[in-house]
């Protein structure tokens, strides 16, 4: 803890991990696609964005395309499996705010998700007494009720340091699956059946949201998730994702630096939780029915494996995490007892083969930040800098003229 | 050296407890409609029947019982109609409400599935009956009891058995007649037939009742619960679940000295419950809107032949269900709409009971055993509650 | 006694050794010098085995070391007090001299070098229960070497030892050095504080991003005008 | 870059010091450039810190004045760093207090000191590893920055001309450091040296009245320490203020206006540097006789 | 509509006591009971929890594996007793052969579960280190090995439970107030701070200790001391092991119906709970953690008039202790624990 070099305390097990961390980071990328992310930097902000819309066009697509091999039929159904692929992509983009920018591991982050199902659910099924409203009003209440309850959270527990913090918000977790089972109004394992969906009926009268059709689910959360990543971007791009990254890289130097770091961590545990609600909600448009069971430790935990197989830190990586999360047992529902073997086997070797996740890009953190570097492709570029004499070189040093 | 047999003489002691004899046999219908048909059948070679429930999860035993029975009528059917080959798909839920819904909008989605032995789990029925409803396809649950699956205004769904509206009066009048229990104890869990079991039961034990308590799925340490039902002197507990939480709550509930009668439902009855159980379950009965399969010898010899086990819970209802599916599209009934019209005008004898279902889909006449433990075998009873 | 032929490290893609040599004799101090990143620490640390040089090979004591594992090197006689000191902050001071003694099989030698590290440090044996990571940096220091000694090595590999040392520690510390290498240790010195490392070596050599472009016995490199501006500083 | 320069302040004099005036206006064109040593900028009264039985700081006082570099000496296990601590919110203070022209820091976080004007680097360098030079600086250009979560979700125009100037000032930070060619490098990527330079910058950029170093120098060899020297007295002709914890005595004799020296967490001596070359007092707690001093 | 809903909302916690009951009456009706009840349980997710503690105190790692380790030493119970034709109802043998047989299976349970901690390592652990992979990623590979792991066991052994096999009827010993505490308790509890102690000491004052605690707070430099890092790890694994192997042991004997493939895992997750609250990386932590998450929780449960309660009032009780002492109770790290 002592910021010096005089005598050390313990160290700090956060700062020792993050030295640790940063040192691991640093090897060379090996693996499948070697320095993607790098190269995708590199490319000219034109052919990023086409590239960009092509991927989005075929993102739509996926559910007419039903592409063979990929598809998860005829286990389950193909478009309902897009549908909730796509619900755990935003729950692992809004989870990484929380672990992979601000550095805290949440394990209870099913909390939020609950949340977020059980407003929709109870202001919505007709199996709750209560007010009901439009389903689409849902959202934004979900969103605010779990936002509340990640502060409400957040504040008493976030000067918790590293693993006290993910015990904390894993019984958190716990606590809110068991009140909705013991309290009576949260219907336990009974549940809420017919949860609402948006409006809107095709040509021939049928609804359009209905729950065995995923494809405007899938939509519907796919274009979520699209102005979630827009607005991801411009926080990461900002003062904010500067703070967040900063407190995970060096809590304490991030505050000397003039970092509200409470603040901040606060602000990524009600962001995240927001998310998490924005998607709870969803998920129970989709399924139509909410009860306890869907929110255990157990899917806690898949949730956190979706952002750090996907890449800490990288929403794109933890797009992909979030939906292979989902994927792989949905592929495999065929051969159900093998399942979960297959599962935990991926994610063992995925990790042990790309320990930085499937995509570690590093996300950069400057709105204009390409201009100023592009003035610099002048001096040198890319690569590492040798090592040693740079600082002794005279003639180099601005305060010498 | 150390020994097998249950002694059931120790503590718990079967003293002073009501012997009810054990039946050796049912009555089968004489016309009983079987799977196999008259062997003329014929159909499309796509023409596919389906399963979907557990095949995995806490309570897979109960689905794989089921499925086991569904399977035996089919390849009965197949065998004995070479024209008509129906394939049978199975699908895992997981009997999780929450994965359910995938895999049965699969099913709805694939036109061959022309008919559906499912789900098993009230909870899960309840997730999904609605997608059945819109995409018109038929399905048969064997096993699901909960009395509000009926009131959803379902067209496609129809139960192969008694609901827990009947079985709840059922086993409060075994409890206080044929146990001639005081002191009811009465401990449910947080499922929907749990649930929806302890409030029928607990109306109709009245004040024969003396408390209740309620368990979480998964709960594993039972003491105190436990510790209340010693301190109220319950005689006798019934405990309305399945048999994960029943089982080891019945072997800790005897370990601490407690000598009534463990009475459990449909949910609970299995041979599951004397393996986790231990020699803690010969204090047990049951009550079952289930006919015990095992007593009909054809029925008994074939499934042990595909199964290598014995015929389980719902293991015939399943295999019934099967038939009153199959038989459909022996005589014709190949498309969705067909065979869920010829569902409903139903009326004929299955090898355990009469199937006829009224509008809701529920049955006209269903009857509800009773079972007991005894050498670390359930036995039926007879038939309770009449 | 110890010999490095055509080592090269890297960490990752980057390279901090190439292709360097030198030998180290017995009863020799023998010190490093050179910039940050030059690869001082680098070096020591592929001498006590933390890393693996990815060409070359190493000998101590007429055998090849390259692939032996550090904890064995440590039993053969190789101690290293490192950059940073490493001192185990939540052990006493007199656990950590103990850790110094953790691979050795003459048991019954420990109690001697005991009592020769407290008359090098009478400071430790006040501080015997004291938590190591309470201790003063100066006081940290010499724990550090302490314990490096309590192995009874053969070669004292010594990082930066004077690093965030008070003037007067810095002079006590080099001169328990040559204590030391008359009692018989060979020494390998790392330092910045180039004036006193060369002063008191027999042999030097100065390191520029990874390899040696001096060498010669530290009275020629003091001498030496280009050693001199780069690293010893004007006046 | 509203304000000028003050017309009143000597530029010539100021080049002739080797201040690049332009850079300099750059990177603190909000802050008046004064180089005259002037009134007590920081107050340290009666500062006692203890942990469980040991006192580490005791009943020390001491001024900074404004534009001075102030030299904090001691021998090793003085209370130099638990000064720092103290002064800069990392330790709460036993008892007495830490002013900031004239207002105690007492009590607040350590964000709220750095945006009141207290700086400071570490001794053992702790950057963002993961972010470039640039963004290191950028962070702490964050610290004087008023937009948040709202402005930077909406790209409201505020938050974007401060990302724009955070982006020149930090340049210019960096270049004025002498670091700027390798702004775009990860800062765990950088030389050592180089690494230290960006911490000063990232420290610059927090806009500080006092910037306190702390053992800027440790692991530099004397050629490097030269230029660090030159590099602190362009940041204080620059109008900054330093306070400076170091162990070479040829860089705290060479730069400092004045030197504070403890021991056993009591202040000693606090006079001139060639005074305390001399102080009996300071030789033996922490000179030594400079007997065998090849330097 | 706000208007409306918040009223709404509030009304859906119905503060009723149907839910929710202070049952003092029952409390204190009970308070024996759960008391020995919460030991025996504590005692045991002390013992689960000191894997959890050795293993974060030395790579500073949660090592979500811990769970299966323990699991696999179950299963090693059942099969011994399987083997010894041990039926669900419990034989009356003598003391002597009880004892015999207890110890039989506790071989057997130890080596087994130290066999799968020294597997967890090899697979989830090693391979990760060689490569310095972020510390994320191992919590991924110990979840990934942990459901292999399971899921094996569940093709293996199907999604039930075992049959329930008990060696010995506890006999009551002693009446505190009207409650019968057994012999099963008294062992179980016994056994364990006997273990508890041990494991103390033995990190404490033996060589191998030393060596663990010197890797706990800075491994490079304990290599340079020549403790040889990689044994040192695969030793606190086993260590970890045997205990969970112990555990298990106590565990069957409590639940003999609890040998299932996700038997661990609500387990696992309790007991690494206690391990935070008693601090982790700290040995005693771990066993004051245990016995407080077993009392707590049993006391909870009674006085709050449901079993649903137990791991609520754990939960919040943790989250309450870590707010006023966020390094846990005994605070944390195994270097910290003085000599
Ligand atoms: N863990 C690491 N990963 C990647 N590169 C490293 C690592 N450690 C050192 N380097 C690089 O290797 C080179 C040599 O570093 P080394 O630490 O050996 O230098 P040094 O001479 O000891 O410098 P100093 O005076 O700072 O101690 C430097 O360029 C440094 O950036
Ligand atoms: N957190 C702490 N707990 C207990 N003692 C401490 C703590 N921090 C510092 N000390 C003690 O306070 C004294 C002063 O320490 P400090 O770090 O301020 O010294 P320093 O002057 O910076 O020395 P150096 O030049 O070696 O860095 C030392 O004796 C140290 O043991
Ligand atoms: C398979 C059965 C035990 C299912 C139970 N009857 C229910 O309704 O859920
Ligand atoms: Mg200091
Ligand atoms: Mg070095």
């Amino acid at each position: 803890m002592s910021t010096t070099d005089g005598p050390t305390l313990i160290p700090d097990d956060a700062a020792a991990q993050a030295i640790a961390d940063r040192e691991a980071r640093m090897r060379p990328r090996r693996g499948w696609f070697p320095g993607l992310g790098d190269r995708w930097n590199a490319l000219p902000r034109q052919t990023q964005w086409l590239i960009l819309i092509v991927v989005v066009v075929i993102a739509y697509l996926l559910p007419i395309l039903n592409p063979p091999l990929i598809t998860t039929e005829p286990g389950n159904n193909w478009q309902i499996a897009l549908a909730q692929m796509s619900v755990y992509a935003l729950v692992a983009v809004g989870l990484n705010v929380v672990v992979g920018y601000a550095g805290l591991l949440d394990l209870g982050y099913v909390a939020f998700f609950a949340l977020g199902s059980y407003t929709a659910a109870m202001l919505t099924s007709p199996d709750s007494p209560y007010v009901h409203i439009p389903y689409l009003w849902t959202l934004p209440l979900a969103m605010a009720v779990a936002m509340f309850f990640g502060v409400v959270l957040g504040v008493p527990t976030l000067r918790l340091r590293g693993d006290y913090l993910a015990i904390v918000t894993l019984g958190f977790g716990e606590i809110v699956r068991i009140l909705a089972t013991i309290i009576p109004a949260m219907k336990g394992q009974v549940g809420f059946q017919n949860v609402g969906h948006p409006p809107g009926t095709d040509s021939s009268g049928q609804t359009i949201f209905q729950n065995s059709n995923g494809t405007p689910w899938y939509w519907l959360t796919l274009t979520i998730i699209i102005v979630v990543l827009l607005a991801a971007g411009n926080l990461e791009r900002s003062r904010v994702g500067r703070a967040w990254i900063a407190i995970r890289e060096d809590e304490d130097a991030a505050e000397i630096m003039g970092v509200p770091t409470f603040k901040y961590k606060v602000w990524a545990f009600a962001i995240g939780a927001s998310v998490g609600g924005l998607s709870g909600a969803l998920f129970a448009g989709q399924v139509g029915f909410v009860n306890n069971q869907k929110f255990d430790i157990a899917t806690s935990i898949l949730f956190v494996a979706a952002v750090v197989m996907g890449g800490t830190g990288n929403k794109v990586g933890a797009l992909l995490g979030g939906s292979l999360v989902a994927y792989i047992p949905l592929r495999f529902t065929a051969i159900a007892e093998f399942k979960y073997l297959i599962f935990g086997a991926a994610l063992v070797i995925i990790m042990i083969f790309r320990p930085g996740g499937l995509l570690p890009a590093r996300q950069s953190l400057l709105a204009y930040g390409r201009l100023a570097y592009n003035k610099l492709k002048g001096f040198a570029v890319g690569g590492s800098p040798a090592s040693g004499k740079l600082v002794t070189q005279p003639g180099k040093e601005a305060g010498n003229e | 050296a150390n020994q097998t047999a249950p002694s059931g003489t120790d503590t718990s002691g079967t003293s002073g407890r009501i012997n009810i004899p054990a039946i050796s046999k049912v009555d089968v219908p004489a016309g009983a409609v079987l799977p196999a048909g008259d062997g003329k059948g014929t159909c499309p070679s796509t023409t596919t029947i389906a399963y979907a429930g557990a095949e995995t999860g806490p309570n897979a035993q109960l689905g794989i019982n089921i499925f086991n029975g569904i399977q035996l009528a089919v390849n009965q059917h197949n065998t004995a109609n070479p024209g008509c080959q129906v394939q049978f798909k199975k699908f895992d839920t997981e009997g999780d409400p929450n994965k359910a819904t995938g895999p049965v909008t699969q099913i709805v989605s694939e036109p061959d599935i022309i008919g559906v032995v499912g789900l098993p789990f009230s909870g899960e029925s309840k997730a999904t009956g609605n997608i059945f409803e819109q995409k018109g396809l038929v399905h048969i649950t064997p096993s699901a009891t909960n009395p509000s699956l009926t009131k959803n205004g379902w067209t496609t769904f129809f139960r192969a058995l008694g609901n827990d509206a009947v079985q709840g009066p059922a086993a409060a009048k075994f409890l206080t007649d044929k146990l001639q229990a005081k002191k009811v104890y009465l401990v449910q869990d947080d499922s929907d037939y749990g649930i929806g079991l302890g409030t029928t039961t607990s109306q109709a034990l009245g004040s024969a009742m003396v408390g209740s308590d309620k368990v979480v799925t998964g709960q594993k340490d039972f003491s105190a619960v436990i510790s209340k039902i010693m301190n109220a002197k319950a005689d006798t507990v019934y405990y309305a679940g399945y048999y994960a939480e029943g089982a080891p709550f019945d072997q800790q509930l005897v370990g601490k000295g407690f000598t009534g009668s463990f009475v459990g439902p449909d949910g609970v009855k299995d041979d599951q419950f004397i393996k986790q159980a231990g020699d803690a379950s010969s204090n047990s009965y049951f009550t079952c809107p289930c006919i015990p399969g095992e007593l009909i010898p054809s029925f008994e010899s074939e499934y042990k032949k595909l199964a290598n086990a014995e015929p389980g819970t719902y293991s015939i209802e399943g295999y019934d269900a099967a038939t009153v599916l199959l038989s459909g599209i022996d005589k014709g009934k190949q498309s969705r709409a067909d065979l869920l019209s010829w569902v409903k005008s139903y009326d004929a004898d299955g090898l355990s009971k009469h199937y006829k279902w009224d509008s809701t889909g529920e049955l006209a006449t269903p009857d509800v055993y009773g079972y007991k433990v005894e050498n670390g075998k359930i036995v039926p009873i007879g038939v309770i509650g009449k | 006694m110890l010999e490095l032929k055509n080592i090269s490290v890297h960490y990752g893609r980057i390279q901090a050794i190439s292709d360097m040599s030198f030998s180290v004799e017995e009863g020799e101090i023998v010190s490093l010098i050179g910039a940050n990143g030059a690869g001082k620490t680098t070096t020591m640390r592929t001498i006590s085995g933390l890393l693996s040089p990815s060409a070359g090979s190493i000998t101590f004591a007429g055998k090849d070391i390259t692939r032996m594992k550090a904890h064995i090197r440590v039993v053969r006689g190789i101690s290293q007090a490192p950059e940073g000191r490493g001192i185990f902050p939540g052990m006493t001071v007199m656990e950590n001299l103990d850790m110094g003694s953790y691979g050795r099989k003459d048991r019954t030698k420990v109690g001697d070098d005991l009592e020769r590290v407290f008359d090098l440090f009478p400071r430790l044996k006040e501080r015997i229960k004291q938590l190591g990571g309470t201790m003063s940096g100066g006081e940290q220091q010499m724990l550090a070497i302490g314990r490096a000694l309590m192995s009874n090595p053969k070669l004292l590999l010594l990082d930066e030892p004077s690093m965030g040392l008070a003037p007067q520690f810095i002079r006590q510390i080099f001169k328990i050095v040559t204590e030391i290498n008359n009692q018989g240790t060979t020494v390998l010195l790392v330092e910045q504080n180039a004036n006193q490392a060369l002063a008191r070596a027999h042999r030097a050599f100065v390191l520029e991003t990874g390899s040696i472009t001096h060498r010669g016995t530290g009275k020629e490199l003091l001498a030496n005008p280009a050693v001199k501006e780069a690293y010893l500083g004007v006046g | 870059m509203s304000e000028a320069i003050e017309p009143d302040i000597d530029v010539d004099a100021l080049k002739e010091q080797g201040v690049d005036l332009e850079v300099a206006e750059r990177v603190a064109p909000e802050r008046d450039i004064v180089t005259k040593v002037g009134e007590a900028l920081v107050q340290v009264q009666n500062l006692t810190v203890k942990f469980g039985g040991l006192t580490a700081l005791d009943n020390v006082t001491f001024d900074i004045n404004r534009g001075e570099i102030l030299g904090l000496i001691g021998p090793n296990g003085a209370g130099k760093t638990t000064c720092f601590n103290a002064m800069t919110g990392v330790y709460k203070p036993t008892s007495g207090k830490v002013l900031l022209e004239g207002q105690s820091l007492n009590g607040l976080p350590q964000h709220k000191i750095t945006r009141r004007g207290l700086a400071r680097t570490f001794q053992n360098i702790r950057l963002f590893g993961e972010m470039t030079a640039l963004e290191n600086v950028v962070v702490g250009l964050d610290a004087r920055h008023r937009t948040s979560v709202g402005g930077a979700l909406l790209r409201l125009p505020t938050h974007v001309r401060e990302e724009k100037t955070a982006i020149e000032r930090g340049m210019a930070l960096l270049e004025f450091v002498g670091i700027a060619d390798h702004a775009h490098f990860l800062s765990r990527h950088l030389p050592y040296g180089y690494q230290r330079r960006l911490e000063i910058a990232r420290a610059l950029a927090t806009d500080p009245k006092v910037l306190c170093l702390d053992e800027p120098a440790a692991g530099f060899n004397p050629a490097e320490k030269e230029e660090l020297m030159a590099l602190i007295r362009t940041i204080r002709d620059d109008g900054y203020t330093v306070l400076l914890i170091e162990h070479d005595m040829k860089l705290v004799m060479g730069v400092t206006d004045r030197i504070v020296v403890l021991e056993f967490g009591k202040k000693i001596a606090d006079a001139i540097p060639k005074i305390i070359r001399d102080d009996p007092k300071v030789i033996s707690a922490y000179l030594g006789e400079p007997e065998d001093d090849v330097a | 509509m706000i208007s409306e809903v918040i009223p709404a909302l509030l009304h859906s916690v119905p503060m009723d006591d149907t839910w929710i009951t202070f049952d003092v009456n029952s409390f204190a009706q009970n308070f024996w009971s759960s008391t020995f009840d919460g030991l025996t349980f504590g005692a045991i997710y002390a013992l689960v929890a000191l894997g959890y503690t050795l293993v974060y105190g030395v790579l500073n790692l949660i090592n979500f594996a811990h769970s299966e380790v323990f699991i696999v030493g179950c299963y090693g119970v059942f099969f011994t007793l399987s083997a010894l034709n041990f039926g669900p109802s419990a034989p009356r043998l003598a003391f002597w052969a009880i004892v015999g047989n207890l110890v039989l299976a506790l071989v057997v349970a130890i080596i087994a579960s130290a066999l799968m901690a020294v597997i967890v390592e090899r697979v989830a652990y090693k391979p990760l280190r060689q490569r310095k992979a972020p510390r994320l990623a191992f919590l991924i590979t110990a979840i990934g090995v942990s459901f292999a792991i399971q899921y094996t066991i569940y093709w293996w052994r199907g999604p039930s439970p075992e049959a329930a096999l008990t060696m010995f009827r506890p006999l009551p010993i002693f009446d505190v107030f009207g409650t019968i505490v057994d012999s099963q308790q008294v062992v179980i509890v016994i056994a364990a701070i006997i273990l508890m102690i041990a494991t103390d000491q033995f990190i404490r004052r033996s060589r191998t200790g030393r060596g663990i605690r010197a890797v706990a707070q800075d491994p490079d430099t304990a290599t340079l001391m020549g403790v040889n890092k990689e044994k040192i790890i695969v030793t606190t694994f086993i260590i970890g092991g045997i205990l969970a192997g112990a555990a298990a042991l106590f565990y069957v004997m409590k639940i003999p119906s609890g040998v299932q493939y996700n038997g661990g895992f609500i387990l696992g997750v309790k007991a690494f709970a206690a391990a935070v609250l008693g601090g982790i990386g700290n040995v005693r932590g771990a066993l004051l953690g245990g016995l407080l998450i077993g009392l707590i929780g049993n006391y909870g449960q009674v006085l709050l008039g449901s079993s649903q309660w137990t791991d609520v009032v754990a939960f919040v009780v943790l989250v309450l202790v870590l707010i006023v002492r966020p390094e846990g109770i005994l605070g944390s790290s195994l270097g910290k624990s003085k000599a």
